[in-house]
């Protein structure tokens, strides 16, 4: 059988397959689950200082090739998630801290309190594509990318992932900006700003109006990003977007993945996504004579 | 034309609406979705928010059972017929009805989602017990409803203005005395619902809870209305007692929209 | 019947749906068999200052949602193109002329020759995500695309269209600047920057490495993009990227867009597309009790 | 596990190469898509180009008759068996063959696309006609296929090198006025089916020509094919002679990658 295990930043996974940010991250005993149901690592929901409701509902909405969401970050403050860490780091397996914030400093700040957590790598949300002032409009622009990535660094000893947003000019200068802020590994991509508009009372469905898409639809311009990215940083890639079977992810790892994050495939597939994801990636594996998940990555760009 | 996703709201129009108790009003709309006793829909109101109602009827015409407390069930109880709203779902796990005699505890609004269940129960032998319990008189939901059923109808307010004077529980525990009951179901204050869990024991009938939590998405994954890394939204919100027995939060704690834990 | 008439720019056009760039649009006579079919415009390919072969195939590559291509902007040269003009203009509708160019010069040079050969707008691809210091490449910078919109404009008479690529961090800040440039009408959007592996081969499928993908996965992000463009600016809106059915239609016009250019869908629908969109469209303002397409502009702004 | 996109290249290993004449070799594969004669496949010969190619073998296996003139072809031609390359299609309208004796005009690799036409319809009665032209013996392809179906076979060189000296449209001239065709199928240089077109006109049998353009998609959407609006790799590449007498390039005009216009 196939071997399926890879090192990201250091962080040894049984398999490729990381629980996204924001699905089942908001509690710690659902990050225990996906962990008990296979997640190699799952990454918690944003986490920022104070607590958050997010938006107005309806925070959800179907389009045929996947989702869109405007949760809005909602989180109960990095205080009380304490309490949901304990419970995530039950079954041993590694939790990624996912953190945002406004400020540099509020990064180094929660970075240092989600370390204290216990977690084995902080993800840093500079992507989220619908909260003003947070996110992807910090995550848009690069020297504010490397200053935040320097600042948690600074504050931190566990590796830095830093989360990107599609939704700029070139997503491999933003790339550059946080390797050169010393991230350890980069997570592409974050939702695409979507939305969907309902056509019988001709408002957008959305309580916030628009929202990320995630889902099948957006894998296309994933693996162009992570593609793109391998060609312009020396780091480790986390591959995320659409991934829905084993072969997306095989076609991620060719782009210059290491790792993949999981988030939409999860509705559908519940407590099987990730065990269904590591036997087709074995299967897949298996069928075209590769030893490993690890020997795919960045395949595609041998002929450059 | 483009084909109907699941996940997202359909438009409905209001075709009747009627105060039930000062404070319920239910709202009625066509609508051939299947839906089983138990189920809730993600409702719609436009502009203001999208919440979970119980299905009080889940025929053609489907209802819900609204108590006005905060924005959108105040917006939803100023609805009248002509009016539009959104539906997700039917979502969720309902009441399973085993064969056999049924004991169905309902507290406050709980007679809802529980009404449907007893129409269905009352149509076979044996006849289903129903108690039917509210703080006061002009609370009290549903009652000439489940009386026209055929069911065996216990009423108990707490204040004694009608029926027994006391707690559904008590009732409760009381028919438990009298009938071998093959199962029981149950929809109320987590408290509430605690106590006739524990009151069914000694008989070894199963016991199915309805929950309610937060819920945002209604498909879980955002996990707003996670129980012990269970969704309320999915795995719910009708769950075994044995399984919900488990979840340390049950009757204690709840989460608010931040996913803050706070005493019940 | 409700009225599919609509005004953009001062273009009179039958119904919403224009023919977009780049598909059936290399010669005149198809764009005159577009037109024949029921399109009330169509727009050139996009055509530059001298021949171009463009990228070596495989230049088209189908995905769940859609197509990716990477074309690579072939065209015969704005000279030669004259005669293929001679022909699109035959059916007596209008034709809006597609250029793209490396500075404001060359579009000002190709914008007068198009205005020559009797186009009754220009479009401006500002927003080709796969051609090297072409299209998108100028279009994600504000003050590039000002310049050329206002050089343009300054060459001719007749009304100046500017497309948008969605891969920039804000789209309202381009729209922004070409609406200051003097654009008369906004096109968004075009193509998302992806790409799609070869799972055999471990290669990328289309010659070029990434291409542009089109068609129904990327609507999310088209409809959303127009939303956006419609706050923040004051000209006419075209909204382009997946339109399938009538439906899709409406939620751009909701959206804020005034018509629509369709390409992908050509592929399955071939000349029943357009007849095909304004049935479609008219049933749904039937059922809904609207009166005109126009009536539907920016209807899901009205609770802003 | 992910759903077969149509327009997505499937990869296969050649199983088969054979040089045919110094300029032609024949690549085989297996592949139990749908076929039929006349069609062609869009071939991805990977890390150099995709080329269209008519299928000469239309079977379980299918086959490619390629004649070496540039880079992708002379890739093409450097591929051994167990190479591998990318297939989409079969795409676009093949021959249409109604009952009735049939006239069949190939000139140069022309025959590639008609051979399996002439295998199906040689199965049946009235034997087809077989014109296969060439400039000399050497590039004389399938001669021995074609004389296995059981059809009339006549070979033509410009240079009397084998068989009939002189073109294949002399040969088509005898025939048609030897024998009643009821249709007549044509691939080759455009000069020399326009030819055919003309002189089958006096027995008004429908003539069908397959035609070649410069194809980049292959389906329908990049114009790169376009003769007067009509795109030879949808409508075509097989088409009526009616029809394609209408386009004034026929015979003139082809384009480039560019697409512009050259004489032909
Ligand atoms: C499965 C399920 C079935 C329900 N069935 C019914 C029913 O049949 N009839 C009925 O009147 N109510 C029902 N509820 C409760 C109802 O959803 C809430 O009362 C309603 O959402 C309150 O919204 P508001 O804006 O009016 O009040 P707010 O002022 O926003 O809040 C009032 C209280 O309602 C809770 N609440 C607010 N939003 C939500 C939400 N999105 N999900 C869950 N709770 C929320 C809050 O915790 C708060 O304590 C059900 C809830 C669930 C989970
Ligand atoms: C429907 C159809 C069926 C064909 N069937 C066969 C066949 O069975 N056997 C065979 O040997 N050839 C066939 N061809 C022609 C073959 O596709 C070209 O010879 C080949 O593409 C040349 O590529 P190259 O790189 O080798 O040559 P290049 O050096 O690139 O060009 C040589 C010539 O081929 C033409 N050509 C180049 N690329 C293409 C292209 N993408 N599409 C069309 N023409 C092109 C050019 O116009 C040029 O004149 C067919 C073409 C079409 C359209
Ligand atoms: C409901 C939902 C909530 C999300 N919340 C977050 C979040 O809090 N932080 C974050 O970085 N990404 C968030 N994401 C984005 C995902 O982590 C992921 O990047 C994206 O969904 C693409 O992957 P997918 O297609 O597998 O879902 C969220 C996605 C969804 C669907
Ligand atoms: C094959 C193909 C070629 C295209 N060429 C061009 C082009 O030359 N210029 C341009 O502005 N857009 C071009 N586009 C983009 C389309 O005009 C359109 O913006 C995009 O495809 C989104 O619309 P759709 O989803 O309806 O196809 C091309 C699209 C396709 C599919
Ligand atoms: S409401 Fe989102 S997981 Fe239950
Ligand atoms: S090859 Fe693209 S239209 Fe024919």
């Amino acid at each position: 059988m196939a071997d399926l295990t890879v090192d990201v930043a250091g962080l040894r996974l049984e398999n490729p397959f990381i629980l996204a940010s924001g699905v089942w991250g908001e509690t710690g005993a659902t990050l225990a689950r996906a962990l008990r149901a296979g997640a190699a690592a799952v990454v918690t929901k944003s986490v920022g200082l104070r607590p958050r409701p997010g938006y107005p509902n309806p925070t959800i909405v179907e389009v045929p090739s996947g989702l869109i969401n405007s949760m809005g970050l909602p989180n109960p403050g990095i205080e009380e998630y304490g309490a949901e860490m304990e419970e995530a780091l039950r079954p041993g397996r590694p939790v990624i801290g996912s953190i945002f914030g406004a400020t540099a400093g509020e990064f180094a700040a929660l970075a240092r309190r989600m370390e204290r957590w216990g977690v084995s790598a902080l993800e840093l949300n500079l992507s989220c594509p619908h909260a003003k002032g947070l996110g992807a409009q910090l995550g848009q622009d690069p020297g504010t990318t490397k200053r935040i990535t320097a600042a948690v660094k600074a504050a931190v000893d566990i590796p830095v992932f830093v989360k990107l947003t599609p939704t700029v000019a070139s997503i491999a200068a933003i790339g550059r900006a946080a390797a050169a802020g010393g991230a350890d590994a980069l997570v592409a991509i974050n939702t695409l700003k979507a939305m969907a508009i309902d056509l019988d009372l001709c408002i957008p469905v959305l309580g916030h109006g628009t929202g990320g898409y995630s889902g099948p639809g957006i894998k296309p311009v994933g693996v162009a990003c992570v593609y793109e990215l391998f060609k312009a940083v020396r780091v480790p890639l986390i591959g995320a977007g659409g991934v829905s079977t084993g072969e997306d992810a095989a076609e991620y790892l060719m782009a210059g993945a290491t790792a993949l994050e999981v988030g939409t495939l999860v509705l559908r597939k519940r407590d099987r996504t990730f065990r269904q994801l590591s036997r087709e990636l074995a299967r897949f594996l298996a069928s075209r004579g590769h030893r490993s998940a690890r020997s795919l990555t960045g395949r595609a760009h041998r002929g450059d | 034309m483009a084909r109907r996703l699941t996940h997202r709201p359909r438009i409905v129009t209001i075709t009747g609406k009627r105060a039930e108790t000062p404070l319920v009003s239910t709202l009625r709309w066509r609508d051939a979705t299947k839906a089983r006793p138990g189920q809730y829909v993600m409702v719609w109101v436009p502009g203001v928010d999208e919440v979970p109602m119980s299905l009080c009827d889940i025929g053609g015409v489907k209802g819900i059972a609204v108590h006005a407390k905060g924005e959108a069930t105040s917006a939803l109880a100023r609805l009248r017929a002509g009016d539009r709203i959104g539906i997700r779902g039917p979502y969720g796990h309902g009441f399973r009805h085993k064969p056999g005699k049924c004991l169905v505890v309902a507290g406050g609004t709980g007679i809802a989602c529980l009404a449907p269940l007893v129409e269905k129960l009352a149509r076979r032998w044996p006849r289903p017990s129903v108690v039917v319990g509210a703080r006061t008189r002009s609370e009290l939901l549903f009652v000439e409803r489940m009386r026209r059923t055929g069911a065996e109808v216990v009423v108990t307010t707490d204040d004694g203005t009608a029926g027994r004077k006391g707690l559904a529980t008590d009732a409760a525990y009381e028919l438990l005395n009298r009938n071998r009951y093959s199962q029981v179901c149950s929809c109320g204050p987590e408290a509430m619902m605690r106590v006739v869990a524990s009151l069914a024991q000694c008989q070894s009938a199963p016991v199915q809870l309805s929950l309610e939590r937060y819920m945002k998405c209604g498909i879980g994954i955002c996990d707003s209305c996670a129980m012990g890394g269970l969704h309320i939204c999915v795995e719910g919100p009708v769950m075994d007692s044995r399984r919900v027995a488990g979840l340390p939060d049950f009757g204690a704690f709840r989460r608010d929209a931040c996913g803050r834990k706070e005493r019940m």
